[in-house]
C-alpha cells in the first residue's frame, strides 16, 4: 500500500504543478486576445438603435465586473481564486460562476463521453480478441485495416457522415440537441426516451471514434500476450480453453484499463466537435461559445478544466494500474 | 425548479388556451441560473412576455413616436417635444395583485439611470436626456426634456423603458438617489463623483435576482432548465381576458440549424427572424401550419470604403465598382430571402425612402451593373487596364481586400460573390475575416481596413438612418448638440470622406450637420435634409448599399392563429406584445 | 582492391535491392498498392490540381448548392461552384500545411527526443517533463484558445503553429527509442571505438529509427490535416475561400447540410478526400514497417 | 595495463525519491592485468562481473576507488581527456546479435572506425578497405562473401567474430569478452574461444574473459589469473589452474562442485561442497558475505568480514578464515 | 513413450520443411532420457510434438506418439488431448521463469489446473503441492501466495516443475529446465529433477544444449542433429564413446576442467537452418569429417547397434566391414 500512497503523493504533486502551469497559460493566451469586449458593445448597442452615450453607459454597467488593476494583479487575484475554486464570473452568463456554468454543461459532455467510451470499449475488445486470433486471416486484414482507418479518421468527419446519413438523409435519428424540446422535462417516459434517442447519434459517433483504437490496442495486446510463454504453459498443463481465455483477456485488457482511463480524460476535451455537430451543450460548445463572444473567465475556465480531466485521469489510470497489477503494487518497475 | 407537472396543449383561461412555443432569436443559450432581471443580458425577462416597457415603438417607416401602449395606456407629448406625460394603464396589476402605479415607474426610470438609456442618461448634453421625472398622481408620470440638446425621440427614449415593480425593486436604490442624480447633473467634482456612484448602482440593478418573478405583463416566469423557460398566464394582466396562451415556452438552443429543424418539424408556434438557405426555406415552408411572415427590417448593408486609402478616395473608383457590382446577383447568392437587392445607394432602406424623399428617390443613379460603366469610370479614375487586370494610375496592382467578421456567413458569402464578380472584370480582390464582430468593429474603426461591411440605414428615425454614413465614422461628432468634424484617422474617423461635398443640383454640403439637425426635426422638417442627403450618398457613395434586410417571421398556424399581416409593423416587435395585445387566438 | 571494387558496386547493388525489396513487399498485399496510388494521387492534387482550374472557379448562379449531378459529381457549393473543383484546388492549402506540419512535428520531436534520450541526466529530465505537460494539455482545446489569439494567415503559419504543438508524442517516442537503442551493444560500440556523436547519431541511431520517424511523418500528416481542417470547420479561423475545412462549414452552418440533403454533396466532398487521404495513409504506413526492415523486405 | 584499486560502484534506484533501495554491485574490487596478460572473472549471475567489466572498458564509471590504465589514473580526467586511453580497451558483448548495427552492412560497420583512424594517421582511402579485409580475415572470415552482408544474413558465430574484428580496427591493447560465447552454438563457442587465444598470442592484446563458465577461463591461457566475484567482492583470485585444481574459498569450491559431470567421461570430484539455498532475500552486510551460505562457517564469519589475501599456506589470494583445499571438481575417467 | 516415425513441419515462404524429421525414439518406463541438440535442431519442437502441441504455421505431419494407456497423443483432439496434457504427460517449459501468469499467484494457478482436469479435492491438490514444493526446498505455503515475480528464477523453475507432477503425471517432458538459471541453482534443480524422478518411477525426457546437463541426469542420451536423431543409446556409453561423427566433434568440442584444453576442437562449418538443412542425404555431410559419396544422396538410416541406434553410412559401412 505505501507503493501506492507514495506514486499517489508524486502524482498530485506534478499535478498540482500542472493545474498551476496551464492556469497561468490559460490566463496569459486570455487577455492577450485581441479584441476590445466594451467597445464593441457600444458599437452594437449603438447599432440596435441606442445613443451613443447610453450605449456607453449601458456597456460599462454591463462589464463592471471586468478586470481591474495591472495585469500582475489579475494574475495574482486569478490564482488565488484558484484556491477556492473561484475561476471568476462569466460575462455571457449574466455574471453567473464559472463554475456553476461548468458544472451545468459538465453532465451533457461526461455522460455520452462515458457511454461512448464504454460501448467502443467492449465491442472493440471482442472485436480486438478476434483480429488477434486472425491476424493472418483475410477477416483479421479487414478487422485491422477498417480499424486502422476508423482510428485515423478524425471525430467530426465521423459525426458529420452519421448525421448526414441517419439524419438527414434517412431522418430516423435526432441530431438537434440534447432531448425534443416538447418533452416535459423530468422524470418522465418521453423525456428519459427523448434523451436516449438524442443520444444515440452522438454516443454512436464517441464510439466509432474511438473503437478503432481499441481494436488496434486490443489486438497487439492480444498477440503481445499470445506469444507470451505462459499462455502456451497453461496449454501444456491441459487448463480449460476458458481459464486460458481468462488469462488471455485479463492480461491482455490490463494495459488498456490504463488508456482507457486516459481517453476519457482526452475525450472530454475532444468533446468539442461532436457537440458543434450535435448541438449538444456541452463544454466543447462551451468552450466554442467563450470564445467567440470573448468570455475571458469562461474560456479559461473551460480549458483549465478540461486540462484538469486529463491530469485527474493520468493520475486514475496510474493508481487504477497500481492497484491490479500486482507486479506495480510490490513496486517493481513495470514498463507499460 | 423541476416539477411543473403540465402537460403539453393543457387547457388554460382565457383565449383558449395551450402551450406557445417560441424561441429568443436574440439569444442562443437560455441561462437557467439568470435572474428575472431585464437589464441583465441574460435575464430571464422576455420582453413582451413577463418584461413590460412603458410602450412599445411601432418602428414606424419614418415617425419614430409611434407606440403601441404598453404600462402606458396612453400618453400626451408636447408638441416641442418638450415633455411627455404618461398614463398608466388603469388597471394594471402586478402578478401578485398589487396595482401598477406611477411610483413603479418612477423607480423604474431611476433604475434606467443606472445601466444607461437613451432618455435616462448621466452623461452630460447627452442628446434627447429628460431633465425631471414627476409623479403627477397615483397613475401619472411627468417626463421633460433637457432642451439643451433635444431629440425629437425624446419621447421614444422615454416610453422604450423597462417597468418593474417598486416593492420588490425598491431597495437596490438607495434613499438619497435622486439626489445624487440631480448632482450628477451639475458640473465638477461632486458631479464626476455622483456619476461614478450611478454607474456602480448600475452593476447591482444589473446582478439584481427578485426571489420571485413579478411581472405586470401577460405572463410570469414559472421556472427554466438548460433546455427551456416555461412562463405561464398571469391572471392579473390588464388584458388577461383576451391573452391566448395558458403557457409559453422559450426553447433554448446553440446553432441556427437546430432552429430550422424545429421549425421544419413544426414544432415551434414563433419564431424570430434567423437566416435559412433556401433549400432549408423550402423544406419550412412544407411543415404542417408553417407560414412565413416578411416585412420591412430597417437596416441595410453596404460596402463601405476607407477613403483614406488609395484608390477609394477617387470618387470614381467607388462608382466604377458600384457599376461592376452585380447586386441582384450579391444578394442571391448571399441572402435570397433575408434581403432584396438595394435598388440604388440612397443611404435609406428601400421601403422609407419612398416616404421620405419621394419623386427624389426616381432621380437618384440606380448604379445598375455595367462593365463599360465600370471601365469609363475607372479609366477616369486614372486606372490602368494591362493584360486585363486593372493596376493604380502608377502601374503598381490593385487588390480590393474586403474585410468581414468570421461567422457573419451572409457578409463572406457576399463578398466571396463580389470577389469573383471582380477578378472576372480584372479586378484583384479577396476575401479577409476577423476573428469576431468585436474585433472587426474596433479594427474598422481604427482604419486598418480598405473595404469592409457595414451596416446601415438604420430606421426609423431619421438622425439614426443617416448618422451611419455622416456620423462618428466619418469624422463628424455631435456633443450635446455641437456638431464637430475630425481629421481622417481621428477620432474613429475612417470612411474619411470630404467634410463638404458638392452635390449635383443642391450645391456644397456638409452632410455631418445636415445629420445632425435631423436629431431635432420634425418629420416634415426632416424630409428635404433627407433628400439632400440621399442624393449626396448616392453621389459621393462613401457605401455601395447593397442589400436591404427583410424581416422574415416564422410563424405555425396549427396551434395559434391571429398572426400578423406582411409588413405590419408589429413584425418587428417581439410576439409577446403581439399576444398581450390580445391579437393570437387559439385554434378552435 | 579487389575488395575495394566490390564494395563501391554493392552500393549500387543495395540500392537496386532495396526498390526491389520495396516492390516486393507492396506487391505481397495488393491493398498497399491502392495506398501508394492514393498517396502520389493526393501529392499530385496538392502539387498540380490548382493548374487544373482557371481562377476564380466558374460559378454557376442559378446552381446553388445543388445535390450531385451528371454535370457536377458531387454537387454545387453556395457561391455556385463544383465541389470537385473546389476539393481540387483546395487540397494544395491543406496538404502544405499538413507538411509543415509534419516536417516541425518530426524534426523537432526526433531532435528532442533524441538529444534527451541520447544525453540523459538533467537536460533529459528537464525536457520529458516539459514534453509531459505538453502532452497533458488538450490540444485541440489549446489551439481553439490559442486561434484566438494567433493569425493564422497562410498554410505555412499555420502548419508552423500545429507542428509547435504536436511535437510531444514523437519526441518522448523517439526518446523510449533512442533509451533502448543505447542498451544496444552496437551503439556502446560504437562509443567504445570513439566514434563521434555526429556519426552515432546520425548513422546509427537515425537510420535504425528511420521506418519509425517516417511513420510518424505520415501520421503527423495526417494529423495536421485533421486539426486545420477541424479549425476551418468550427469556424475559429479566418475564413479561406477554398480550403476543405471551410467547405464543411460552410455546407453545414449556412447551406443546411445537415438539415436538408441538397448540400449533401457539399459535405461530402471534403469528407470524401479525407477519408481516402487516411486510407491512403493508412495502407502505406502497413508497408512501411516492411519496407524498411531489411530482414522483411527480403523474405 | 590496466589496474584498478578498491572499485566501488553502487546502483541507485533512480527515480524512486522514497524507499529507493542502492544496489551495491561494487564493494571495493582490485585487479591487475599487465600487457599482454589475461584474466577471468567468474562468479553467479548478479555478482557484478559485467559492471566490472564495463568499468575497465570504460563504458561505466565508479564511485570510489581508483582505475589506472598504463599508469594513468583515470578518475583525475575528464571524460573527452579519457576517452583515447579507454579506447584501447575495447568491449565483446555477450550478444552478438545487438552488438551489429541491423540497418547496416558489415563493410559499413568496419568503415566507420578506420576512416576515424584513416584521418587521425593520415592514411588514405585504399588502407581502409585494406585494413576491412585484414581485420576479417584475422577472425578467420572471408571478407568478399561477408563485406556486403547485413548481420542478420550471418551466423551468430559469425556475427561474433564480425564484432571482434571491429574491435580489432582501432588495434586495441585489450579485449573485454563478457560471455561471448555463452550465445554461441555449442559446435561453434570452442572456435570463438581459440579465436581469442590466438589473438592474445599473435597480436599480444590482453584479454579479460567475463563467464560463469569455468572452463572457459581456461582459454585465456595458463598465465592467466582467474577472478572470483562474489556479491561485488573478490573473493579467490589466482592462476587459472591452481584456482580450477586447488581451491580454497567454500564459494568457489561450490562453484566448481557444480559443473555437471561427464558421466561417461569422468567421475565426480571427491569432496563435492554443495551451498545451501541462496536464500538472498534477506541480505545481511554484516561479516562474510558467504557466511549464510555457506556449510563451513564459524561464529566469527558472522561478524567480521575475510579480506582478499595469501593465508593459509595456498598460493591463491582468497577472502576465508578458514581456507582449505578440497577436491571439488570432476577428473577424467582416463586420470583414475 | 514410443515416438514413431516423427516428423514436425512448419509452413514458411520456402514452402514446409520439416523441423523434426522421422525421428523414432522409445523411452523405457522410470527412465530418464536426454536429448541434447545444438539450437535449431528440432528439440523443442519435438518436445511439444510429444504432447500434440506443436503452434501454426508447424504440424505434425506424420509418425505417432504411443503413451501406455492414452494411446496415440498425434490423434487425440480437442478434449481429450486437453485432459490428456497435464493428467498424463506433464511439461516444464523451456525459460520457466515465464510459465507463470504474472497477474495470479500460484496458488491460484494451481486451482484453476485443478479445476481445468475436474480434481473434487482441490484442498487435497494444495496439500499435494505443498508437500511437493517443500520437498524441492521451498516453503510451500509462502511460494503458493506468491506472485511471478516475486520469486527467483530457480524457484519459479520449482513451481513449473511441482505443476507438471502435481497431477500425477508418469510421463515429465523437460525443455531446457535450466537455461539461463546460474550455475549453483542448475545443480539443484538437477539434483531434484533426479530425486523426484526416483521418488516417483516417472518416465521423463529432459531436452537440452547443454551436454553436461544430459551427462549429470540421463540414463539414455539422445543427440539430435538438424531435426534427426543421428545417435541415441545409454548416457555413458554415448559419451564414453560416441560413434556419431557429430557426437564425437560435440564432445570433442566442450572445454573440460583438466587436461589438455588443445585436444579441445571446434566443428568446422555451421548448424544448419531450417531454410539450409539438406532436402535430401545426410543432414550433417556439409560438416563432416567422413563424408562419403552416398550421404549426398540417401539419408541415413538409424541401425540398432546392440543398445545404441546411430544413424551414419560411416559407420555402418565400418560395422559390417
Ligand atoms: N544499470 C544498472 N542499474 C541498476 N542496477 C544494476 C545496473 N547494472 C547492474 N545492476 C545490478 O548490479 C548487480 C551486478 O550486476 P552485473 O550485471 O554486473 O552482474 P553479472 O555478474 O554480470 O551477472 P550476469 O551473470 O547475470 O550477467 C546486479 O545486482 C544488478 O542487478
Ligand atoms: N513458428 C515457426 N515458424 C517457422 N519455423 C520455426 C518455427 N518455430 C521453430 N521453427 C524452426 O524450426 C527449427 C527447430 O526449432 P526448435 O525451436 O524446435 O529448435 P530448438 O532445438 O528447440 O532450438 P533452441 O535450442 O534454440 O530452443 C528451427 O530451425 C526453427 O527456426
Ligand atoms: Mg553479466
Ligand atoms: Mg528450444
Amino acid at each position: 500500500m505505501t507503493v501506492i500512497a507514495r506514486r499517489l503523493a508524486g502524482h498530485l504533486a506534478r499535478g498540482v504543478v500542472m493545474i498551476l502551469v496551464v492556469a497561468t497559460i490559460s490566463f496569459f493566451i486570455v487577455r492577450s486576445i485581441p479584441g476590445d469586449p466594451v467597445a464593441a458593445n457600444v458599437q452594437k448597442l449603438i447599432e440596435q438603435g441606442m445613443a451613443p452615450e447610453a450605449a456607453e453607459q449601458a456597456t460599462r454597467v454591463l462589464y463592471g465586473f471586468q478586470p481591474k488593476g495591472t495585469l500582475w494583479q489579475q494574475y495574482v487575484d486569478y490564482m488565488g481564486g484558484l484556491l477556492t475554486f473561484d475561476l471568476g464570473q462569466s460575462v455571457t452568463h449574466a455574471g453567473a460562476p464559472v463554475t456553476d456554468v461548468l458544472a451545468d454543461a459538465a453532465k451533457w459532455t461526461v455522460l455520452p463521453v462515458l457511454a461512448g467510451t464504454l460501448l467502443s470499449f467492449l465491442v472493440g475488445i471482442v472485436m480486438g480478441v478476434y483480429a488477434a486470433i486472425r491476424r493472418s486471416g483475410k477477416l483479421g486484414d479487414v478487422l485491422a485495416i477498417s480499424g486502422s482507418l476508423l482510428h485515423g479518421v478524425p471525430q467530426y468527419v465521423l459525426g458529420l457522415l452519421l448525421s448526414a446519413i441517419f439524419a438527414t438523409l434517412i431522418p430516423i435519428l435526432p441530431a438537434d440537441g440534447p432531448v425534443d424540446i416538447l418533452f416535459e422535462p423530468g422524470f418522465n417516459a418521453g423525456y428519459i426516451g427523448s434523451l436516449v434517442e438524442h443520444a444515440v447519434l452522438p454516443v454512436a459517433t464517441y464510439a466509432l471514434a474511438a473503437y478503432g483504437g481499441w481494436i488496434l490496442a486490443m489486438k497487439s495486446s492480444v498477440v503481445t500476450v499470445l506469444g507470451d510463454d505462459f499462455i502456451l504453459a497453461a496449454e501444456l498443463r491441459g487448463m480449460k480453453r476458458s481459464i486460458i481465455f481468462r488469462y488471455i483477456a485479463r492480461n491482455a485488457i490490463l494495459p488498456l484499463f490504463t488508456i482507457l482511463a486516459l481517453s476519457l480524460g482526452l475525450l472530454l476535451g475532444g468533446a468539442v466537435f461532436i457537440e458543434r455537430i450535435f448541438n449538444y451543450p456541452g463544454l466543447g460548445l462551451l468552450l466554442i461559445e467563450s470564445i467567440t463572444m470573448r468570455d475571458y473567465a469562461l474560456m479559461g475556465g473551460a480549458f483549465l478544466l478540461i486540462t484538469m480531466a486529463i491530469i485527474v485521469a493520468n493520475i486514475v489510470a496510474d493508481l487504477f494500474y497500481s492497484v491490479i497489477d500486482p507486479r506495480v503494487r510490490s513496486g517493481e518497475e513495470v514498463s507499460a | 425548479a423541476c416539477s411543473g407537472g403540465t402537460t403539453n396543449n393543457s387547457g388554460g383561461s382565457g383565449g383558449g388556451g395551450g402551450l406557445f412555443t417560441t424561441i429568443d432569436v436574440a439569444r442562443p443559450g437560455l441561462d437557467a441560473s439568470a435572474p428575472a432581471n431585464p437589464w441583465n443580458p441574460k435575464g430571464n425577462a422576455f420582453l413582451g412576455y413577463n418584461g413590460m416597457k412603458l410602450a412599445w415603438v411601432k418602428n414606424h417607416l419614418t415617425d419614430p413616436n409611434q407606440f403601441y401602449p404598453g404600462v402606458a395606456a396612453n400618453w400626451d407629448i408636447a408638441a416641442d417635444n418638450s415633455s411627455i406625460t404618461i398614463h398608466v394603464q388603469p388597471n394594471a396589476k402586478w402578478s401578485d395583485g398589487k396595482p401598477v402605479t406611477a411610483e413603479d415607474v418612477r423607480l423604474s426610470i431611476g433604475l434606467a439611470y443606472t445601466t444607461g438609456s437613451t432618455a435616462f442618461a448621466i452623461t452630460p448634453g447627452a442628446a434627447g436626456a429628460a431633465a425631471e421625472v414627476q409623479v403627477v398622481d397615483d397613475k401619472t408620470v411627468k417626463v421633460t426634456q433637457d432642451m439643451t440638446n433635444p431629440s425629437a425621440k425624446f419621447a421614444r427614449g422615454v416610453l422604450d423603458n423597462w417597468v418593474v415593480p417598486a416593492h420588490v425593486w425598491g431597495s437596490v436604490l438607495p434613499a438619497d438617489f435622486w439626489d445624487k442624480l440631480k448632482t450628477s447633473r451639475g458640473e465638477g467634482e461632486a458631479a464626476d463623483k455622483a456619476r461614478e456612484e450611478i454607474l456602480a448602482l448600475g452593476q447591482k440593478v444589473l446582478a439584481f435576482a427578485p426571489p420571485k418573478d413579478v411581472s405586470a405583463g401577460p405572463f410570469t416566469l414559472e421556472r427554466v432548465n438548460p433546455g427551456e423557460a416555461l412562463l405561464v398566464k398571469n391572471p392579473n394582466f390588464y388584458n388577461a381576458a383576451n391573452v391566448a396562451p395558458a403557457q409559453v415556452k422559450f426553447l433554448n438552443y446553440s446553432g441556427n440549424e437546430q432552429i430550422w429543424n424545429y421549425l421544419s418539424a413544426g414544432k415551434l408556434d414563433h419564431s424570430g427572424f434567423i437566416a435559412a438557405p433556401p433549400d432549408v426555406m423550402n423544406r419550412i415552408k412544407q411543415a404542417p401550419g408553417s407560414h412565413i411572415i416578411t416585412g420591412f427590417s430597417p437596416v441595410a448593408v453596404g460596402m463601405a470604403f476607407n477613403q483614406s486609402k488609395k484608390p477609394y478616395d477617387n470618387v470614381h473608383v467607388r462608382r466604377g465598382l458600384a457599376y461592376l457590382i452585380d447586386r441582384a446577383q450579391v444578394t442571391k447568392v448571399a441572402s435570397p430571402d433575408g434581403g432584396t437587392p438595394a435598388l440604388t445607394t440612397s443611404g435609406i432602406h428601400q421601403k422609407p425612402a419612398q416616404e421620405w424623399i419621394g419623386s427624389e428617390l426616381s432621380s437618384l443613379e440606380p448604379y445598375n451593373h455595367d462593365v463599360a460603366k465600370a471601365e469609363a469610370e475607372f479609366t477616369e479614375a486614372g486606372l490602368k487596364k494591362q493584360d486585363g487586370k486593372w493596376t493604380l494610375a502608377d502601374g503598381s496592382p490593385w487588390k480590393v481586400t474586403m474585410h468581414a467578421p468570421a461567422g457573419f456567413s451572409d457578409w463572406i458569402s457576399a463578398q466571396e460573390n463580389i470577389k469573383s464578380q471582380l477578378i472576372d472584370n480584372g479586378v484583384d480582390a479577396e476575401v479577409v475575416t476577423v476573428a469576431d464582430y468585436p474585433v472587426y468593429l474596433e479594427e474598422i474603426a481604427a482604419g486598418k481596413y480598405d473595404v469592409g461591411f457595414w451596416l446601415m440605414a438604420l430606421g426609423p428615425a431619421p438622425y439614426d438612418i443617416y448618422q451611419r454614413l455622416y456620423g462618428t465614422s466619418n469624422g463628424w461628432t455631435n456633443v450635446a448638440g455641437k456638431v464637430s468634424h475630425n481629421a481622417p484617422g481621428k477620432g474613429g474617423n475612417w470612411m474619411g470622406g470630404a467634410e463638404e461635398i458638392d452635390v449635383e443640383g443642391v450645391g456644397k454640403v456638409n452632410p455631418g450637420e445636415l445629420t445632425a439637425e435631423l436629431n431635432a426635426a420634425s418629420a416634415e422638417e426632416a424630409k428635404p435634409i433627407m433628400a439632400k442627403l440621399a442624393k449626396a450618398a448616392n453621389q459621393d457613395l462613401p457605401v455601395i448599399q447593397l442589400w436591404d434586410y427583410v424581416n422574415t417571421q416564422f410563424t405555425n398556424t396549427s396551434r395559434f392563429t391571429g398572426w400578423p399581416q406582411n409588413d405590419s409593423d408589429l413584425l418587428r416587435l417581439p410576439a409577446g406584445v403581439w399576444i398581450q395585445l390580445g391579437m393570437i387566438k387559439a385554434k378552435q | 582492391m579487389s575488395v575495394l571494387l566490390e564494395s563501391s558496386s554493392t552500393s549500387a547493388a543495395m540500392r537496386r535491392n532495396f526498390w526491389a525489396g520495396v516492390w516486393r513487399v507492396m506487391r505481397r498485399k495488393p491493398s498497399r498498392l491502392v495506398g501508394a496510388v492514393l498517396m502520389a494521387g493526393f501529392v499530385f492534387m496538392g502539387a498540380f490540381g490548382p493548374l487544373f482550374y482557371p481562377n476564380p472557379l466558374p460559378r454557376d448562379v442559378d446552381q446553388l448548392t445543388r445535390p450531385p449531378s451528371w454535370e457536377h459529381w458531387l454537387g454545387t457549393d453556395d457561391q455556385g461552384r463544383d465541389v470537385v473543383a473546389l476539393v481540387v484546388t483546395g487540397s494544395r492549402y491543406v496538404l502544405l500545411a499538413a507538411l509543415v506540419t509534419a516536417v516541425i512535428t518530426v524534426v523537432l520531436g526526433t531532435g528532442i527526443g533524441l538529444f534527451s534520450g541520447f544525453k540523459r541526466g538533467r537536460w533529459d529530465t528537464v525536457l520529458m517533463r516539459i514534453t509531459d505537460m505538453k502532452l497533458t494539455i488538450p490540444g485541440l482545446p489549446l489551439l481553439l484558445v490559442l486561434s484566438t489569439v494567433w493569425k493564422f494567415s497562410s498554410a505555412v503559419q499555420m502548419g508552423l503553429v500545429l507542428g509547435l504543438l504536436s511535437w510531444g508524442g514523437v519526441a518522448r517516442a523517439v526518446r523510449a527509442q533512442t533509451l533502448s537503442l543505447r542498451e544496444r551493444g552496437f551503439i556502446e560500440a560504437a562509443r567504445g571505438l570513439g566514434l563521434s556523436t555526429s556519426h552515432i547519431v546520425g548513422r546509427e541511431l537515425l537510420p535504425s529509427m528511420a521506418p519509425y520517424i517516417a511513420m510518424n511523418m505520415l501520421i503527423a500528416i495526417t494529423g495536421g490535416v485533421y486539426s486545420q481542417v477541424g479549425l476551418f470547420f468550427l469556424g475559429v479561423l479566418p475564413y479561406e475561400s477554398n480550403n476543405w475545412g471551410q467547405m464543411l462549414n460552410t455546407a453545414v452552418f449556412r447551406s443546411g447540410a445537415l438539415t436538408v440533403p441538397s448540400a449533401l454533396g457539399f459535405l461530402l466532398g471534403p469528407l470524401l478526400a479525407i477519408l481516402l487521404l487516411t486510407l491512403a495513409i493508412v495502407l502505406v504506413v502497413d508497408a512501411m514497417d516492411e519496407i524498411f526492415n531489411p530482414r522483411l523486405r527480403e523474405e | 595495463m590496466i589496474t584498478g584499486t578498491g572499485v566501488v560502484k553502487t546502483f541507485k534506484q533512480r527515480g524512486k525519491v522514497l524507499g529507493a533501495r542502492d544496489v551495491q554491485a561494487l564493494r571495493g574490487v582490485d585487479f591487475a592485468i599487465p600487457k599482454g596478460g589475461a584474466a577471468s572473472f567468474i562468479g553467479e549471475s548478479g555478482c557484478g562481473k559485467t559492471t566490472l567489466g564495463r568499468i575497465i572498458a570504460g563504458l561505466e564509471t565508479y564511485d570510489e576507488g581508483e582505475v589506472a590504465i598504463d599508469g594513468v589514473a583515470m578518475s583525475g580526467l575528464k571524460p573527452k581527456e579519457r576517452q583515447p586511453h579507454f579506447r584501447k580497451i575495447q568491449m565483446i558483448h555477450q550478444d552478438p546479435y545487438s552488438a551489429l548495427n541491423p540497418t547496416r552492412t558489415i563493410h559499413q560497420t568496419l568503415h566507420a572506425p578506420l576512416s576515424l583512424r584513416a584521418r587521425q594517421t593520415g592514411r588514405s582511402r585504399s588502407w581502409i578497405e585494406e585494413r576491412a579485409a585484414e581485420v576479417l580475415s584475422l577472425v578467420g572470415l572471408d571478407p568478399g562473401s561477408v563485406l556486403a552482408r547485413y548481420p542478420h544474413q550471418l551466423s551468430g558465430g559469425m556475427r561474433q567474430r564480425v564484432v571482434i574484428a571491429r574491435a580489432l580496427t582501432v588495434d586495441p591493447e585489450m579485449l573485454v569478452a563478457d560471455e561471448a560465447v555463452s550465445m554461441i552454438d555449442v559446435s561453434l563457442r570452442l572456435g570463438i574461444l581459440a579465436l581469442l587465444k590466438d589473438l592474445r598470442e599473435r597480436l599480444g592484446v590482453s584479454v579479460l574473459f567475463i563467464t560463469h563458465d569455468v572452463a572457459t577461463a581456461r582459454y585465456i591461457g595458463d598465465d592467466g589469473e582467474l577472478y572470483v566475484i562474489y556479491r561485488g567482492q573478490v573473493v579467490e583470485r589466482g592462476s587459472v589452474d591452481t584456482v580450477i585444481a586447488d581451491p580454497v574459498h567454500p564459494y568457489t569450491q561450490s562453484l566448481l562442485s557444480a559443473i555437471p559431470v561427464l558421466h561417461g567421461l569422468e567421475q565426480p570430484g571427491e569432496q563435492p561442497v554443495v551451498p545451501l539455498e541462496s536464500l538472498d532475500e534477506s541480505r545481511s552486510d554484516e561479516g562474510c558475505l558467504f557466511a549464510r551460505r555457506c556449510p563451513f562457517r564459524a561464529d566469527r564469519c558472522e561478524s567480521e568480514r575475510p579480506l582478499l589475501q595469501i593465508t593459509g599456506g595456498v598460493p591463491q589470494e582468497h577472502a576465508c578464515f578458514h581456507p582449505e583445499r578440497r577436491s571439488v571438481i570432476a577428473r577424467p575417467l582416463s586420470e583414475v | 513413450m514410443r515416438i514413431d516415425g516423427l516428423t514436425v513441419v512448419y509452413k514458411t515462404t520456402a514452402g514446409e520443411l520439416p523441423a523434426v524429421r522421422d525421428v523414432s525414439l522409445t523411452l523405457e518406463p522410470g527412465s530418464i532420457t536426454g536429448i541434447v541438440g545444438e539450437s535449431g535442431s528440432g528439440k523443442s519442437t519435438l518436445a511439444l510434438s510429444l504432447l500434440n502441441a506443436v503452434q501454426p504455421p508447424g504440424r505434425i505431419s506424420a509418425g505417432s506418439v504411443e503413451i501406455d494407456g492414452l494411446g496415440d497423443v498425434v490423434g487425440l483432439r480437442g478434449e481429450q488431448l486437453r485432459k490428456a496434457r497435464g493428467k498424463h504427460i506433464g511439461y516444464v517449459f523451456q525459460a520457466a521463469q515465464n510459465s507463470l501468469n504474472p497477474l495470479k499467484t500460484v496458488g491460484k494457478q494451481l486451482l484453476d489446473l485443478g479445476r481445468s482436469h475436474g480434481v473434487e479435492d482441490l484442498r487435497g491438490l494444495v496439500r499435494e503441492a505443498r508437500e511437493l514444493l517443500g520437498r524441492m526446498g521451498l516453503d510451500g505455503a509462502r511460494v503458493l501466495d506468491s506472485h511471478q515475480h516475486e520469486l527467483s528464477g530457480g524457484m519459479r523453475q520449482r513451481v513449473g516443475i511441482m505443476l507438471a507432477l502435481v497431477l500425477n503425471a508418469h510421463v515429465v517432458v523437460l525443455d531446457e529446465p535450466t537455461t539461463a538459471l546460474d550455475m549453483i541453482t542448475q545443480a539443484n534443480i538437477l539434483k531434484i529433477v533426479r530425486e523426484v524422478h526416483a521418488e516417483r518411477g516417472l518416465t521423463t525426457l529432459v531436452i537440452t544444449h547443454d551436454i553436461g546437463v544430459v551427462a549429470e541426469v540421463a540414463d539414455r542420451l539422445a543427440v539430435m542433429y538438424g531435426g534427426r536423431l543421428v545417435e541415441q543409446g545409454p548416457t555413458r556409453e554415448v559419451l564414453g564413446s560416441p560413434r556419431h561423427p557429430y557426437t564425437k566433434g560435440l564432445i570433442r568440442a566442450i572445454p573440460r576442467l583438466v587436461g589438455d584444453i588443445d585436444e579441445a576442437q571446434a566443428l568446422p562449418g555451421r548448424p544448419p537452418t531450417l531454410a539450409t538443412v539438406p532436402k535430401q542425404g545426410c543432414v550433417f555431410r556439409e560438416r563432416c569429417a567422413l563424408r562419403m559419396d552416398v550421404c549426398d544422396d540417401v539419408d541415413p538410416e538409424a541401425v540398432l547397434q546392440g543398445t545404441r541406434t546411430v544413424a551414419c553410412h560411416a559407420v555402418t559401412v565400418k560395422e559390417h566391414a
